[in-house]
Parts: C-alpha cells; structure tokens; sequence
C-alpha cells in the first residue's frame, strides 16, 4: 500500500466515491483538465468525464447557488473553493439554502453536498490565500463544519462529508497538504463526523486544535514530555456539531486546558471551547484556561505571516503557564 | 465598421388591453377552447384565492403576505407550459404557476401564517419542485444546478425560475443565466417585470431598454412578452421549453406586467406611486382580455364567472378551514428537520427545551 | 425635547449628521422616497435629495462594494442592508476590501463606512427577517460591529458610527424599533463605541446581553430584585473590538455571570464573552458560566419564535442556578 | 415581429499582426509620433519589467507573481487614454496600466515579495488609484462606487476598473455595470479577455459571442477590439472615457488578447492548453504590430529598441536594488494600521507580541 500525502487522500476519497456513487460530482474553478490549483481534484477529468468533473465559470456565487440545485435534485455535489478567502460569495447559499432547506420543507427537500475550501495560512501565498475563517460557518445552524488534520482523517472524514445527508462545509489545512505521508488503504472506510479525536493521551494539561495547528501541538506536546509534562492532544476534526463530551472528559482528567487555532482570538471558534469548559468544566479546572491563536489582525503577508500563526513555542509556554497558575 | 455580433429582441402581444386578437397566428394550443377556459378559471381562482389571503391577513390569521393581484396570466402562463416533470423554482408570490403545479392554498396559508409545513407541498408535481424562496434571485441558481442535473444524467426536463424586475439585478440571477449559456443548459428564466421592487421603480434597476436582453450577455435566447396577455406567456413558455428539452439551450423570457396591489401587506404603496398609473394599470389587466376573447367566442359568460367564482369561495373557505384547523407544531419541530439525525450536542438542547416546557 | 423611538432615534443621527457633513450619503434599497421599510430614512430624501439619499439596484454586494468605493473616495456612506438576514452578499466586501483596506495599503486608502441592517426576531416576521447573526462579523478584525439597544444609544453609538473613520457594522434590535421612547436631545453628542454600558448595577450577579435582549435582562433583573438578588446588568453594545474590562469588573465584584443573546449558542458571541471569564475571572467565578440563547436551529417561523427566543424567566433560571451552584 | 430592441457589437481594429494598417481613418493621436514612440517604449519597459519579476520568483526572491506577458497593449492602452484625475481599479496583473500611472516596479516586487507596504503607491495619480484586487471582480463596484461619488460631487472624473474573461463571470462585474446603467455612472469597465481564468477557457465562461456585449444587458456602450492593437484599445478607450466624463454613460470594452505565459507563477500552462494555441497568439502578439508600424514611419528601428531595453534593464535593476534594500516590517505592523486608532483590547496583543519578540 502506498503512502500518501493529506492532499492525495482527498483525491482519493474523491476517486472512491464517484466510483461507487454515480450521483458524485465535483464542480469548480479549474477543477477539470487541470486537475485543481492544489491538484485535488487531478485525474478525476480523465475518469469521469467533464460532466462529473466540472468547471464553473469565475463566480463563486453560482457554484454555490448550482451546487445546491444539485444536491436538491439527488445528486451528492462536492464543490470546491479555490481558497478559503474565496468563499464569501458562497455564504448566502450555504446559509439561506444549503444549511435551511430540510428544516423549512419540513424533510421534503435536502441538501446532500460538501462545500470544500483549502484553508489556511503557512504556505507563503499571496493576499486572501491564507485564511483561517471556519468562524463563518460555526454558528450557522445545520452544517457541519469539518477541518481533517491527516491523510487518514482526510480521507476519512470526506467520505463521510460526502455520504451525509446533510451539508457539510470542509477545510482542509493547506499547509499539511505535503507535510507527509502515511498510509491510507483506499477501503472507503469512512471516519464518524461526531466525535473528536484523541491523538495523544496525557494527564497533565489537555491541548485542543484543529487543522494545520495539530502539528504544532503535536510537537508542542514532544518538548512538554521532554520536561516531563503529559499533554493530551485533542484534534476537534469536526468543529459542529460538537462533541464536547471528549473534551469534558480530557479535561476532568488534566484539569487544564489550552486551545490552539490560527484564526483571530476574538470570536474565533476556540471561544466556543473556551465557553463550554467555563460551562461544564468549572469545577475539574485547577488554571484559567488559555487560548493560543492568530492576533485580532489580518494574516499579514508572507513576510510577517509565521510571526501571526501559533507555534509549538507559543503552545508550550501556554501549557506551562497553565501548570504554575495551578 | 465592423460588426462583432447583432441582436435583436421581439416583443410579443396576441391580444391587446380589451382581449381583441392584435395578430392572427395565434399558437395552436388556443384552439382547444377548453383547455383555455381552464386557463381562465385558474387565473379566477387564483384571484380569489389572493383576496382571501388578504383578508385572512387583515384578521390577523395570517403573517405579511405578498399578494399576486395582476400576474395572473404570467404566473398561470408559465405553470401551464410546463410539464409536470419540469421544476419549478418560485419566488414568493407565484401562485398561479404553483397552483397549476399543486400547490394548495392551504399551504400558502401555512406558510405566511408562520408555519414551516406550508413548504411541505404535498401534492405532484408541486412535491418536486423549490419551496417559496425568500432572499431574492437565490432560486434562480437551485433552477440552473437542477438543469445541469438534468443535462448529468441525460433527463429531458426543464427548470424554470421566476423572478422580478428588481431581482434581475442581483447577482444570482446573472450567474444563472451565465452558467445556463456557457453549458447550453435546459433552463427557462422568467423575469416578471411588474415595473417595482418595492418601492424602487423599474429604471432605477437597470438602464437597460428590455430586461429581456438580459440575456444576450450570456448567450440565451431572450423575448419580452405582454405579461398581462396570458397566450403570449404561455406561447414564449412553450417556445422556451421545447428549445430547451430538445437541448438548444436555455432562454430569458421577460413578461411585462404591473403590481397592481402593495408590494405585501406590510407595505403602503401609496407612499412612493401616484394613483394614475395604478389606474392605468387596471386597464391593461390580465383578467379582463381573456375573458373578452373568451365570451367573443362563446366560450364564456357572466353565469360562468359567478358560478366559478362561487366554486372558488367555497373552495378557499375548505381551504382557510383546513389550515386553520391544522394542529400547531410541537415546540421541537424546531430541532427535528435540522439534520437527518440529531446530533448529539442538538438533543440534549432538545430535551432541555422539552423540560423547560414541561415545567 | 419630544420622546423619540429607538427607530427615530436613528433617522434623527442619520438627519443630523447628514447635514452637519455632506460627505454623509445613504444608501440601500427602498431607503429613498419610500423612507426604508421600516421607516429608518424617512423625509431624508425630501431634505437630502435622491443623490444623498440613494435608491441602488436591488443586489446586497452592489450596495456593499458601491460603498466601498464610495468611502474610498472620501464620502461617508452609510449603506443599509434591509434585513440582516440579506447581509450575506455583503460579506465579501466587508470581510475582503471595507475590512481590510487600511491594513493593506498601509494607511493609504481607507473605508469610513457604516453598514446599518435592522436584527433579529421577535417581530413576526416572515423567513430570513429574523435573524441574529452578528457572528458572522466579530470575528473578522478590522470592523467594528455594534448594537444599540434604546433610543438614546443608537442615536449616540450611530453618530460615532458615521464620524468612525474605519468601518462599522452597525445593526439595529428591530423587535425594539418602537418598543417604547425616551428623550434623545439632538445634539450631536456621540457615544463612544469602546466601552460596554452597565444598565444597572448589582452585587450578586453579572447579566451580560445586547440588542434586544437587553429589555429582557433588565426585566429578569427586575423580577431578580423582587426575590433579595441583585444584578448587574452590562450592555455590550460594542461587540468587537470588545472592552472587556468592564465586564471583568463586574464578575470580580458579583462573582457569576450569565450571558443572555438570542442567536444560536454555538460560537454565538456569547461564547467569546465565557472565553474571556474563562481565561480572566477564573478566580472570580463561585459558579459556571451560563449562557442563555437561541439553539442551535434557524429561528423558526413566527408561530414557534418566541419559544426560540430567550425570555425573563430563562434568564432569572440562570441567574439563579449560578447562586445556588456557589 | 415586433422588435421591442436592436443592438450591434462593433469590432475595432486598426493595425493588423504585421502592423499594417486595416484601415484609414487612423485617430488624432496617432499623428503625434513621439506620443506613439512613448507608448512603445512603455509597452516594452513593461515587457522587460515582466521578465525580470520572473526572474525574481524563479530565484526565490519574489513569491507567486502574475505576468502580463501578452498584454502590454491592452494595458498600457488603458492607462495611458485615463487622465491623471481619473481612477483605476485594477485587478492583479495591468502593470502597464499602472507603471503609466506612477506604480514603481519596486511596489509591485513588495507586494508579491510578501510586503504590504507595496500597495502604497507613492506617486500621483497612482497614489489615488485603487490597489490590486485579488477577490475577482470585486473591484468592479469600487470603480462603480467611485463614479457614484464623482457623479454626487459633480466632478468631471472617470472611474476605470479592468477585470479578466473569467472574472466577467461575476457577480461584481454585473452589479457595477448594472449600476452604472440605471445611473449614468462614469465608469468605463475593460474586460481583458486573454481567453484563459487560469485553465478555463473562455467559452466555458460564457456562452455569449463576445464578452462585450454583456454590457447591453446593463444599458451601456460596448465594443470589442484588438486588444493587441494598442491604437484600437486607445482609442476605444478614449470615446469611453469622453462620454463618461460628459455624462452620457458608461461602457464595457472588451479588449481581445491572449495570456502568453502562465496563469501566475506557480501555474504550469501546458497541462491544459496547446503548444499551438500559444505559438499562433504570439504571432498576434502586440509589441511587434506597433513596432512595424514605428519602423515604417521611421519612428524606431533596432538601434533604439536595444537602447530602450538596455535603459529598462538598469531601470529595473535599480527598482530591484531598491526592493530587496527595503528594510523588513516591524512585527507590530500587522496591528499597526488595523484601525485609525488601536483599540485598547488590540493594543495588549501588539504588546504582548512584542514581549514574546524580546525574548
Ligand atoms: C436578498 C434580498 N434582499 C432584499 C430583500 C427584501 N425584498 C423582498 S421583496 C423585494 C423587492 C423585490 O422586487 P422584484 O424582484 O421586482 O419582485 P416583486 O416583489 O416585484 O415580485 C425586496 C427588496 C430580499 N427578500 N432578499
Ligand atoms: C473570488 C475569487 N475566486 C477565485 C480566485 C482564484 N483566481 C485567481 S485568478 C483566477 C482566474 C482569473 O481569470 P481572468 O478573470 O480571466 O483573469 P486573468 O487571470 O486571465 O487575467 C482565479 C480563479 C480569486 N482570486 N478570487
Ligand atoms: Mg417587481
Ligand atoms: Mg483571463
């Protein structure tokens, strides 16, 4: 079995599902002959044909707008935004039709689609290629939003976006897209969209991330146990619907708690976090809990971005600071 | 000089202002005198029907509603041409095309009376088609994706979005008709041009001369049609349709009508348009020259009009009885169509509500 | 000095400072002789003209990226959206250019614009007019979002919108538009859009809320006050950037604190508020954090909204539980 | 039939691949031969300018970048028909628009090499311009924004966005020309279709004729030319520019040209097009036309061409120089023009970054 790269387990997710779906298509820019501008989508065009690997023309707008009359129509769409930072134009349809139409027909009309977007910054890319804006979507009432952080989870987790009934919007962090590589048996085995996933298991603080940060975390939680401090790492995966309840449990064990996200702090999706310990959690804290994230600013331009994302440095200090204040 | 590209928009009329013939080729489908009368008495109904959701409204047993007062022969124009396995994709005050298609004025009821049920049309081939869609030109996307479906999987159907004069500007619709063009899909856009969007008048959308040429950015095939003559609504329809299922591409279709009543029941129309052209719109009514063209010869008469008339208040007072008889929604309807399953994280909100509501 | 609603209060700011500043214009759909559909921009037209009071096209990202442009070249715009739940093609503009414009081009161009939309349900509404999604601005850095909650405040808080010279989203709790009037001089004075307003000071419990929720709370207090507890009652106001100070204040003095907004729960801006107790009162805190809020569901049409919406009695449950919890 | 509209899409072309002429009446600038040198020598610097971006980028000193290589008519056509109180909004690639305008090379290597501080031009009328526009299309409604506020302040200035074939597809691109229809707005709207959105070519976009005539569709002027013929798109844009500036409306022009490298350089063009299709465009390229045309009016010849290139290699190496001296941006920048002022709960985050760069 062949090892693969975060990106080439989407393309082979998306290769699966088409195979055994007739009702599978992709759509976007440049997602066809040219196989995508991340080459997500590369080889699909050849085996499919350009009516299920499909391009749009230049508007986000009507990828939307078309992927839900699909989708509405019995076809499972999977569309694509070239970047995240692209994908405004999407959010009336998500939000007014995607996310609402089972609930305003009463179940009689639904939405089977994904809406998936590469996100995130540390690729040195040019303005608007390197946003963490999941924040867009987490409040949104009946999507799930899903951010894999591996090749197996990628692979994963899409064919479950893919099969559900339900809309899914999912980001796929960019800058792991070639981190490494692991093994992915192409078994279409799907991962479940409601649960997140322990990476590692630790007593002493309990580290929460999503997306590209997992590796920062990851490595975060390496220095730690060189000091002798046992973090758990929590790879939320799927951001809504919640499942706050492997949280809860990690916590009740650490008794600290440190969220790690590159979006701005403020409003960002690590608050959501941060409100169900202070909710649920009060009691099993031993230190303020800590956010680790992008500053309340733009990413900046590539010069200045590795200094805006969070590092394992910045990780590590905040789980410190989270073991002397208790 | 030369010349890239050349357009032209037709303009068609049959019948004028008082239902006389203003050309003699009339489409085949007026021949059969009795599916024309059936034309007739559904615009009636579906007048009625408009009133009585006024009134219902003024009672207090319904929400702001949008009344259809004026569209009866675009909205029942563009139902009737198509074929049940077409798909519909409404706006929000298209019900003369949506009663031809099945929806049930009880429906409509439900839905401007606060209640999601009102979207689950029961009936064919209204069961298939787009719910009433609210944020405006949105639908005439979901018709370009069904077109594309259609054109995926080699089905010979057509899908139709409605939309105004005003919606025309958004950039839904544009991208629409866009794509439609590019993929040469089976997508008819109907704009109804009924000169307001609320209280913003037809020039200030757009400087275009027709909002037919709409079209002609995106290579579609465009018409304006007289929206208040119901034979040539349904002719530009057909016309459309069959151009489409046959796979020659999607078309524009404007038809020019006028709002004759506020833009809904939270509106005050007076505010912002002067009563001359209101009562100059009357005279260009839809109803009116149908059913001159229609007792001209014989099919129709004044005993005939009470009579259906009749028939259609009884009908709409079964109708307002059943929605108003229907049982409320249980408190957590508002959970239960949110996801196929309810995720966990939902059902314990679920159950907290349910026990705040027990209390 | 005549008693004014909230919604007069802010055709009065837009009346004055429209003609204390020509560079003010108004614009959005309906919002000419027609007044706006609520009423906000009556008789501007008539006094201002049909250039500064200006008819657009109906197309929400026309009337967003028309303002921007507008705003670069030194006007004021003051741009509506009609219901906040047709702010979605906005977003684009908002997020990528009105947001972003100063930062990125170093201070060059700039954006003092203000995007007014009416918020939230409890008017009976039809669907899309009720809803509460400021999260989807609070967490894009570079806007300001508020929300003013009487007659005086929106007066105040709209004039410092206007004379901001960098973007604000300005959105108006419309379930109070004419809930009752109160003296608003018409003075010019503005509010400052850095600071939270405590309504009502308490010892016992700190009620944070916005918006429309606001007459709740302080009904919730009322009742509160009649069994022997006393809350404290802080209107936010000025979401992002958030003066979180005052609220810290308030928590380290009551020791509880319960958020009251009606949007959904998950990643509401509630949440950021529980962050911040989360990570800065911790010590503070003698009981969890209570959120009360809308679920995590569309706003239902209007015969289920007020069983969506919070109400007095919810809140008074919470403050209560966060007593008997310490 | 009755035609409610008729529209013509003229095609404007004066100097053919070779730089003859294809037509007499030749417009008034052209007499003036050191103007036409000057074009010349500004579409050529923007060649050698282009050259040397890739460079930088294959050598790690710049990141992505866009060329023009292929556009430098059409650009520097735009540019240099806009007068200096007039406003571009560009989207990512006019250089030579903006180098007519005041935009220094070593701005355009900031911006791509990863430093804001490249979109703040320093000189006029480029100062006033507007920065590139990487979200497609949206800078259309800046421009049309802008001439909103030129019509409301009576000024006698002309908004100017340019945008791609596939960024036509828009909803931005509709909305601002929509607008600028309904109000006789002065803006001129440029598509420059290089027939390639990255690998998407233009009939997939779009399945009008010509891209110009999306503007009936708005009420506007439109016109297609050679966008290679820096004379065509000059004067295209001259006649646009005057009957905006009168009030007499806006335009779309399409100027049609040809992307002759990559998308940006981190595309790889020969995965989706032809060899062929490249080396016959590069036939049609447009430096070439008027440099035959210069040669013939013995207005060029080899010896000013190697000159002109020697000067732009210097030039450019300066620009080079002055870029890569640039002093890096403080950490804190990414706070420091957030806002006008930093609010209090941003101003802990700048400080507490700056604490963790002390360490
Ligand atoms: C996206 C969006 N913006 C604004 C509104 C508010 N609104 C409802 S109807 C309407 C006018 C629609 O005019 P038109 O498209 O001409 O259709 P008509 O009502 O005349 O049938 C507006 C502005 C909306 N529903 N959706
Ligand atoms: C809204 C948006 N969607 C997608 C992209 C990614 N993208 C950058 S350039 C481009 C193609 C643009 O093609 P065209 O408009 O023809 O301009 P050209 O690059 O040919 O000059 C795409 C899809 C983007 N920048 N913005
Ligand atoms: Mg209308
Ligand atoms: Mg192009």
């Amino acid at each position: 079995m062949a090892q693969i790269t975060l990106i080439e387990a989407v393309t082979q997710a998306l290769a699966y599902e088409m195979k055994h779906d007739e009702s599978v298509v992709v759509l976007g820019e440049d997602v066809g002959v040219n196989g995508g501008v991340f080459r997500a989508t590369v080889g699909l065009s050849e085996k499919f044909g350009e009516w299920r690997v499909f391009d749009t023309p230049l508007d986000e707008l009507t990828i939307a707008g078309v992927t839900v009359g699909l989708a509405v129509q019995g076809m499972k769409p999977v569309a694509e935004a070239q970047f995240e930072g692209f994908i405004y134009p999407m959010m009336e349809q998500i939000a007014c039709h995607a996310a609402r139409m089972r609930n305003r027909t009463r179940g009689r009309l639904t939405v089977p689609a994904v809406f998936r977007a590469p996100w995130g910054g540390g690729i040195h890319a040019p303005e608007h290629h390197s946003e963490a804006n999941e924040h867009l979507f987490t409040n949104i009432p009946g999507l799930r939003v899903v951010l894999p952080s591996s090749p197996a989870r990628a692979y994963g987790l899409l064919l479950a976006a893919i099969r559900d009934p339900d809309p899914v919007v999912f980001f796929e962090p960019k800058r792991i897209y070639r981190q490494y590589k692991e093994e992915v048996p192409d078994d279409g085995e799907a991962l479940p969209l409601d649960v997140c996933f322990v990476l590692r298991d630790g007593t002493d603080v309990t580290l929460v991330t999503w997306g590209s940060q997992v590796k920062e975390t990851l490595e975060a939680a390496d220095q730690l146990a060189e000091e002798g401090i046992s973090a758990e790492v929590i790879d939320v995966a799927t951001l809504t619907p919640l499942d706050f309840d492997t949280i809860a449990e990690s916590v009740a064990k650490t008794h600290r708690c440190v969220i790690v996200h590159e979006a701005p702090k403020t409003a960002g999706f690590g608050a959501e976090i941060a409100a169900r310990v202070a909710e649920e959690c009060l009691y099993d804290l031993y230190a303020p809990v800590e956010r680790v994230t992008g500053p309340d600013t733009h990413i900046p331009l590539f010069r200045l971005e590795m200094k805006y994302l969070p590092s394992a440095e910045r990780i590590v200090a905040a789980a410190k600071r989270a073991l002397a204040a208790s | 000089m030369t010349i890239a590209a050349k357009f032209e928009i037709e303009y068609l009329q049959y019948l004028d202002a008082d239902g006389k013939q203003v050309r003699d080729d009339l489409p085949a489908f007026t021949k059969n005198l009795d599916h024309m009368v059936e034309l007739y008495k559904l615009m009636l109904s579906t007048r009625v029907f408009d009133a009585k959701s006024i009134a219902l409204q003024r009672t207090g047993k319904l929400g702001t509603y949008a009344s259809c007062l004026g569209h009866e022969a675009a909205h029942v124009g563009v139902g009737s041409a198509m074929k049940p396995e077409d798909v519909l994709a409404p706006s929000y005050r298209e019900y003369g095309a949506q009663l031809y298609r099945g929806v049930q004025p009880r429906e409509v009821y439900m839905y401007w009376g606060g209640d999601e049920r009102g979207n689950d049309y029961q009936k064919e081939p209204a069961r298939h088609d787009f719910a009433w869609s609210v944020p405006i030109a949105t639908q005439c996307l979901h018709a370009a994706g069904s077109a594309l479906a259609f054109k995926m999987r080699g089905e010979k159907r057509v899908a139709v979005c409605m939309i105004g004069d005003g919606g025309s500007s958004k950039g839904d619709f544009n991208g629409a008709i866009n794509i439609a063009g590019a993929r040469k899909l089976p997508l008819v856009a109907v704009i109804v041009n009924n000169q307001w969007a609320i209280s913003v008048p037809r020039k200030i959308q757009s400087g275009a001369k027709t909002l037919a040429q709409k079209g002609i950015g995106a290579g579609l095939h465009c018409i304006q049609v007289d929206g208040n003559d119901i034979i040539a609504v349904r002719k530009a329809m057909e016309d459309a349709l069959e151009r489409a299922r046959k796979g020659d591409g999607g078309s524009v279709v404007e038809a020019v009508t006028y709002r004759l009543g506020d833009h809904t029941t939270a509106d005050d129309a007076r505010r912002y348009r002067g009563e001359k052209e209101v009562k100059d719109a009357w005279a260009r009514e839809p109803l009116k020259r149908l059913r001159n063209w229609l007792t001209a010869k014989g099919a129709w008469d004044d005993k005939k009009e009470e009579a259906w008339k009749a028939h259609c208040d009884e009908w709409m007072d079964d109708e307002v009885n059943a929605y108003l008889e229907t049982k409320p929604q249980p408190v957590t309807a508002m959970f239960d169509y949110m996801f196929a399953e309810l995720p966990a994280d939902l059902a314990k909100q679920r159950a907290a509500m349910l026990a705040r509501e027990a209390q």
